[in-house]
């Protein structure tokens, strides 16, 4: 059966006669999704996590052959289903350099605005289900609210609540009007105090702290070795951010910092993420104040998309990390190879090494700070 | 007590009154079940945001009694929310095998329904019908939330009209196509 | 790039270590590309990269099979008919060869190397022959080469000596063969159906 | 395409607000909404009206000295009579602790939903879905009985069993108002204590019967707690024993009656330093007990599924369900009674109220602080639980009590 043959195969220490097999199996309510962890337990402490993917891999860089390059936009959304908008651009970006095309500046400005609107919902879904990890229930709640406001601004400008098809190779679908930005700006202003209060309320929570505090500590070193990226990296304490490092769409002319943790621990995790909102939101009140007129769409990519025969890739800040398209294209109307370098996937990977030696209740914690969604571990 | 439910038909047809007693049983039995639908916390792929939605403040499905619960031991309907992959077909099945009766499912997502983006994958089974019987489609990619709060609200439709001589009952039934009522769509 | 410096003196010291590396020209868009001979000068190179360079940052191993266009028998299709039109939907058309494409009957596997500190990337190239391919692994040099080769394994068959756990982890257990390669025919399984 | 044109959208910011749930209309305060209003207007009245009922019906242990004179008249044989008042007061407690499972799972429903900026129940059975608990006990009872194969049938059967019977009998002492207990006895306190340890065997043998590995965990978990925590729940009872001077509830209910100073009454809760750090220490005992949030590690739900009840569905799952309120009831019985006076009226114009309703309203006000604890605080880890306990609550509990015999000895208040 599928755990003879994780147990078997596995070169790990004689089992003891008291340690004890169990399955954080794909239906668990704090997986995040179809993960399986396969747990070899001695009392509480863990001795192996094994974790066990592909519960939700659909082959889509296999579909992708088969699909036009406009096309392959729709099957980015589903990846990182939590924040859609930075798989679009991604691929985006990927067609653009293959084409050697840029967006007009109206899209790049548009592009950062939805980027960062989705990071910060992406993240508000982080910390409602990171509370809920925890045992504290209402978080969820309150950052559901708060995301139901950029859900809307979603819906009002590209129809869609969470897969979007808005940033298209060669600019983006639709335009904001004023009752857009004069929304956005009113959601900026309700978000600010939004935040102090949910630090008040889990942040700096005792018991909260008492369960994150110095638990899942990665050093910089085994982030880099894992190759860790995004909130994980930065919460080891390397200043890694692909806006900074390789601005794309204009992120050069917006200033804002990048919040980096000290001890790699599950709090500096979180707590880099909840500094990300508010540096996110930042970066959209001045993205609106200087949002360019133009039209949405370059005339350099054309209706069907044939590019001459060549490689790119592209690489994103997503809201779970480093998110990178090689776009290979023979020449033909459909690309040739796709592939995604998923952050998700390499960074569920260090469970198997942070998890030796922790007890239960803190796998659900770690788990939870490295912040994974299945649909971009799996593709 | 489930054991004295399937036999109550065959003892309320001969005694004069039993009919009206089995309807209004049927009644509250019906009503019962309907108010208290508690789905299973497990949610796939894209569509389980969009439930985690619906069972948040602004959609809130505990208005209509819905409440997630852990275990398959304490749910009666096993939301499919999200795409259904090959090797994803094995534990559904446990668990819908797992789930007490009476059981309800819902497929919620075009892929759930029918494959959706992923109709010529090599490793997505193309509906979630082909393992397990299902009760209510929800179409879209993902839903609305309010679709799938009109999905729970047409099988709670579904769940009024059930009736204890047509396998209303709560023994356990050997593996059975989506739940037969046509017999009862009066 | 902001410091060149770094991406030139990777360049010079990966072109005069390994023996008959050259840059490879079209290489990845305006990323440093290099290409190397023989799987056997992989693991200098790596170790040059983490060692010296400061490019200890593994980013992403993937492969590309330049055997031709799609075959569409990898695919599965249960072509619902759409209810809206009564005409069925036509066979699916295989994807036509581009112009000017290097179709040639190879693996070609490549590495991504970042260097945190100044934010360069350098790309290495390696081309394999289809039929088995073989090509040390950086598992021990690099943990996040674990789980990225385990999925080219999965995916495209080119076998890691040397890796700790080389074993499917994406496809289901039933599925054989390699679903991203060009030439994959996929046998129906009991979930196809008709 | 044909059919009507699209209606054309008027694309300005009212269209999003007016159409769109938008909380971003912060209001002034509250009261400034006829709604909110409304509500309370309702509250108000719903309250005033069960004091006036009370008031009305007086102290319901007269009326159960009047009962208990008419059972004496029929002439019955005495055994059969004292069996008959026996069976009586039993059909009382259950009745009220089965009362209690339907209400405090709707109210704890509703209450959480309102924390959470959202409705709870609303359409079961109508005005804000008060039927919502007995719809869901219907569903529960008609559920197929499933007992898992790896299960051990006739433990699996029992551990219910096991878990409600001790939270039954531990009801006897308890005092619903003045003298008002299914049993006086005068060692009440030792002997609520002692049968509220009991359904831990219940809970681990749920845990270990039901042949899952979560369960096993779940059940082991809530044995190593609720037996660490029956210590300091009753060394922090011990000062209030002291300054009543006895274990029974009764003469600790009166040694709260009158007034400091005319106003402050003579609740133990009011007693310098002591009465507040016992009250506390009781009540942090109490919800670990209850197995409730920030202690709830055996039933986990993020992360061994559903814990000790993870197998069992239908009609055994509720009779855990139904020990879990019930514990919370005792609780909060006992928190009214040994620390705010049960009975009593809090200012001695409102004597006319009878002590009943005084001792449900402190009741009810505790179990809301049990359930605004649940929702919002996170879950402790289990080693973290366990020292809380032994390094922390236990010796301060030992502290407390060398405070009251201080107390004691220096105000000579016996």
């Amino acid at each position: 059966m599928e755990t003879d043959r994780l147990i078997a195969s596995e070169p790990g220490p004689e089992l003891e006669s008291d340690t004890m097999f169990i399955n954080m199996g794909p239906q668990h309510p704090s997986t995040h999704g179809v993960l399986r962890l396969g747990l070899t337990l001695s009392g509480e402490v863990i001795k192996r996590a094994a974790p066990d993917v592909g519960y939700l891999h659909r082959g889509t860089e296999k579909l992708m052959e088969t699909r036009s390059w406009s096309q392959c936009v729709v099957l980015t959304d589903r990846w990182d289903y939590c924040s859609a908008m930075t798989s679009n651009l991604a691929f985006s970006l990927a067609v653009e350099k293959l084409l050697g095309a840029e967006a007009p500046p109206r899209a790049q400005a548009l592009r950062v605005i939805m980027c960062e609107l989705n990071r910060i919902a992406s993240h508000l879904i982080f910390l409602g289900t990171y509370g809920i990890d925890i045992g504290a229930l209402t978080p969820f709640l309150y950052a559901f609210r708060e995301r139901e406001m950029i859900l809307d601004l979603y819906e009002r400008c590209c129809g869609a609540r969470l897969t979007y098809n808005y940033i298209r190779p060669g600019g983006v679908a639709a335009d904001v009007d004023e009752g857009w930005i004069a929304k956005c700006r009113e959601f900026l202003e309700y978000l600010k105090p939004r935040l102090d209060e949910y630090d008040a309320l889990l942040s700096f929570n005792p018991i909260f702290l008492a369960r994150t505090r110095d638990i899942g500590l990665i050093s910089a070193e085994t982030a880099v070795h894992w190759g860790l990226s995004g909130p994980n990296l930065r919460g080891s304490g390397v200043a890694y951010d692909v806006r900074k490092a390789e601005p794309y769409c204009g992120y050069e002319n917006y200033d804002f910092e990048v919040p980096v943790g000290r001890t790699g621990s599950c709090w500096d995790r979180y707590f880099c993420r909840v500094q990300e909102m508010r540096q996110s939101a930042r970066i959209v009140a001045a993205a609106l104040a200087s949002l360019p007129p133009g039209e949405l769409r370059t005339k350099a990519v054309p209706r069907v998309v044939k590019p001459a025969a060549g490689e790119a890739y592209a690489h994103v800040e997503a809201s779970r990390g480093d998110l990178g398209i090689l776009a290979v294209s023979d020449g033909g109307a459909a690309p040739f190879r796709v592939h995604v370098k998923a952050p998700c996937f390499i960074n569920l990977a260090i469970l198997q090494e942070i998890l030796v030696g922790k007890k239960v209740a803190d796998v659900v914690a770690v788990m939870g700070s490295i912040d994974i969604v299945l649909g971009e571990v799996d593709r | 007590m489930g054991i004295i439910l399937d036999k109550a038909p065959m003892i309320a047809r001969p005694i004069p009154g039993g009919q009206v007693l089995l309807t209004t049983a049927d009644y509250f039995i019906d009503l019962g079940r309907k108010y208290s639908v508690w789905p299973l916390t497990f949610g796939l792929a894209c569509c389980a945001i969009e439930m985690m939605v619906a069972y948040a403040g602004r959609f809130d499905f505990d208005r209509l009694g819905v409440i997630p619960r852990p275990s398959p031991r304490q749910a009666d309907l096993l939301l499919i929310a999200g795409t259904v992959t090959k090797k994803m077909a094995g534990p559904i099945q446990e668990i819908y095998h797992q789930m007490p009766e009476p059981r309800f499912v819902i497929s919620m997502g075009s892929c759930a329904n029918c494959g959706g983006p992923y109709f010529d994958s090599y490793s997505v089974v193309k509906g979630v019908d082909r393992i397990i019987p299902v009760d209510v489609y929800i179409p879209g990619c993902p839903p609305r939330p309010e679709a799938l709060i009109y999905g729970v609200l047409e099988l709670q439709k579904k769940i009024t009209r059930m009736k204890l001589a047509k396998g209303g009952g709560a023994t356990h039934q050997q593996e059975k196509g989506s739940r037969d009522l046509a017999g009862s769509n009066a | 790039m902001k410091t060149p410096a770094t991406r030139e003196a990777a360049a010079a010291a990966l072109l005069e270590r390994c023996s008959d590396a050259r840059l490879a020209e079209p290489g990845v868009k305006n990323y440093l590309t290099v290409r190397l001979a023989s799987p056997k000068d992989l693991l200098a190179a790596a170790r040059l990269l983490k060692g010296e360079l400061g490019f200890g940052y593994l980013e992403m191993i993937t492969a590309v099979d330049w055997l031709g266009p799609m075959k569409l028998e990898g695919l599965v299709s249960s072509r619902n008919p759409n209810p809206f039109t009564d005409k069925l939907p036509g066979p699916p058309v295989p994807p036509a060869a581009g112009a000017g494409a290097p179709y040639r009957p190879v693996l070609d596997l490549l590495w991504s190397f970042g260097n945190l500190r100044d934010g360069v990337k350098v790309f290495l190239r390696l081309e394999v022959p289809r039929d088995h391919p073989e090509v040390p692994s950086l598992a021990g040099e690099f943990a996040a080469a674990d789980w990225q080769e385990r999925e080219v394994y999965d995916l495209l068959g080119v076998r890691f000596a040397g890796h700790p756990n080389l074993t499917k982890i994406l496809t289901p257990d039933f599925i054989n063969g390699h679903p991203l390669r060009k030439d994959y025919a996929h046998e129906k399984d009991s979930y196809d159906g008709d | 395409m044909n059919g009507p044109a699209a209606p054309a959208v008027k694309r300005t910011g009212i269209m999003l607000s007016a159409t769109r749930y938008w909380p971003t209309e912060i209001w002034k305060s509250p009261w400034s909404l006829p709604r909110y209003r409304a509500g309370a207007a309702w509250l108000a009245g719903i309250l005033l009206g069960i004091c006036a009922v009370g008031a009305a019906a007086g102290e319901l242990s007269a009326w159960g000295g009047r009962l208990l004179a008419l059972l004496e008249s029929t002439g019955l044989p005495a055994y059969a009579t004292a069996w008959i008042w026996l069976l009586f007061k039993l059909a009382c407690v259950i009745g009220v602790i089965v009362a209690n499972g339907l209400w405090a799972v709707w109210w704890e429903r509703k209450i959480s939903a309102h924390m959470q900026s959202r409705f709870g129940p609303m359409y079961a059975g109508g005005f804000h879905g008060w039927a919502q608990t007995i719809f869901d006990t219907i569903k529960l009872l008609l559920k197929e009985d499933v007992t898992p194969a790896a299960a051990d049938r006739v433990m699996h059967a029992l551990a219910p069993v096991i878990a409600i019977a001790p939270c039954v009998m531990a009801f006897a002492p308890v005092l619903f108002g003045t003298d008002l207990a299914a049993a006086n006895l005068d060692i009440g306190v030792l002997y609520v204590f002692a049968f509220a340890g009991v359904s831990v065997i219940g809970v681990v043998m749920a845990g270990w019967a039901s042949g899952n590995k979560y369960s096993l965990l779940g059940g082991l978990r809530a044995a190593a707690q609720i037996v660490s925590y029956e210590l300091p729940r009753g060394f922090s009872v011990v000062p209030v024993l002291m300054f009543a001077g006895s274990l029974d509830l009764a003469v600790i209910d009166r040694a709260q009656a009158g007034y400091w100073l005319g106003f402050l009454p003579r609740w133990f809760i009011f007693y310098p330093v002591v009465g507040q750090l016992s009250f506390l220490f009781f009540l942090i005992a109490s919800v670990a007990e209850t197995n409730r949030t920030p202690f709830d590690i055996p039933e986990a739900e993020s992360e061994l599924v559903a814990g000790f009840h993870t197998e069992f569905s239908g009609m055994k799952w509720s009779l855990f369900f139904l020990t879990e309120y019930g514990y919370v009831l005792l609780s909060s019985f006992l928190l009214a009674v040994f620390f705010l006076g049960g009975g009593a009226a809090p200012l001695p114009g409102l004597g006319f109220i009878p002590s009943w309703i005084w001792m449900t309203g402190k009741a009810m006000l505790m179990m809301f602080v049990f359930l605004w604890f649940r929702w919002t605080f996170p879950r402790l880890r289990v080693d973290q639980l366990m020292d809380f306990n032994w390094k922390f609550l236990l010796p301060w509990c030992f502290a407390n009590i060398g405070l009251a015999g201080l107390i004691l000895y220096l105000l000579g208040t016996r």
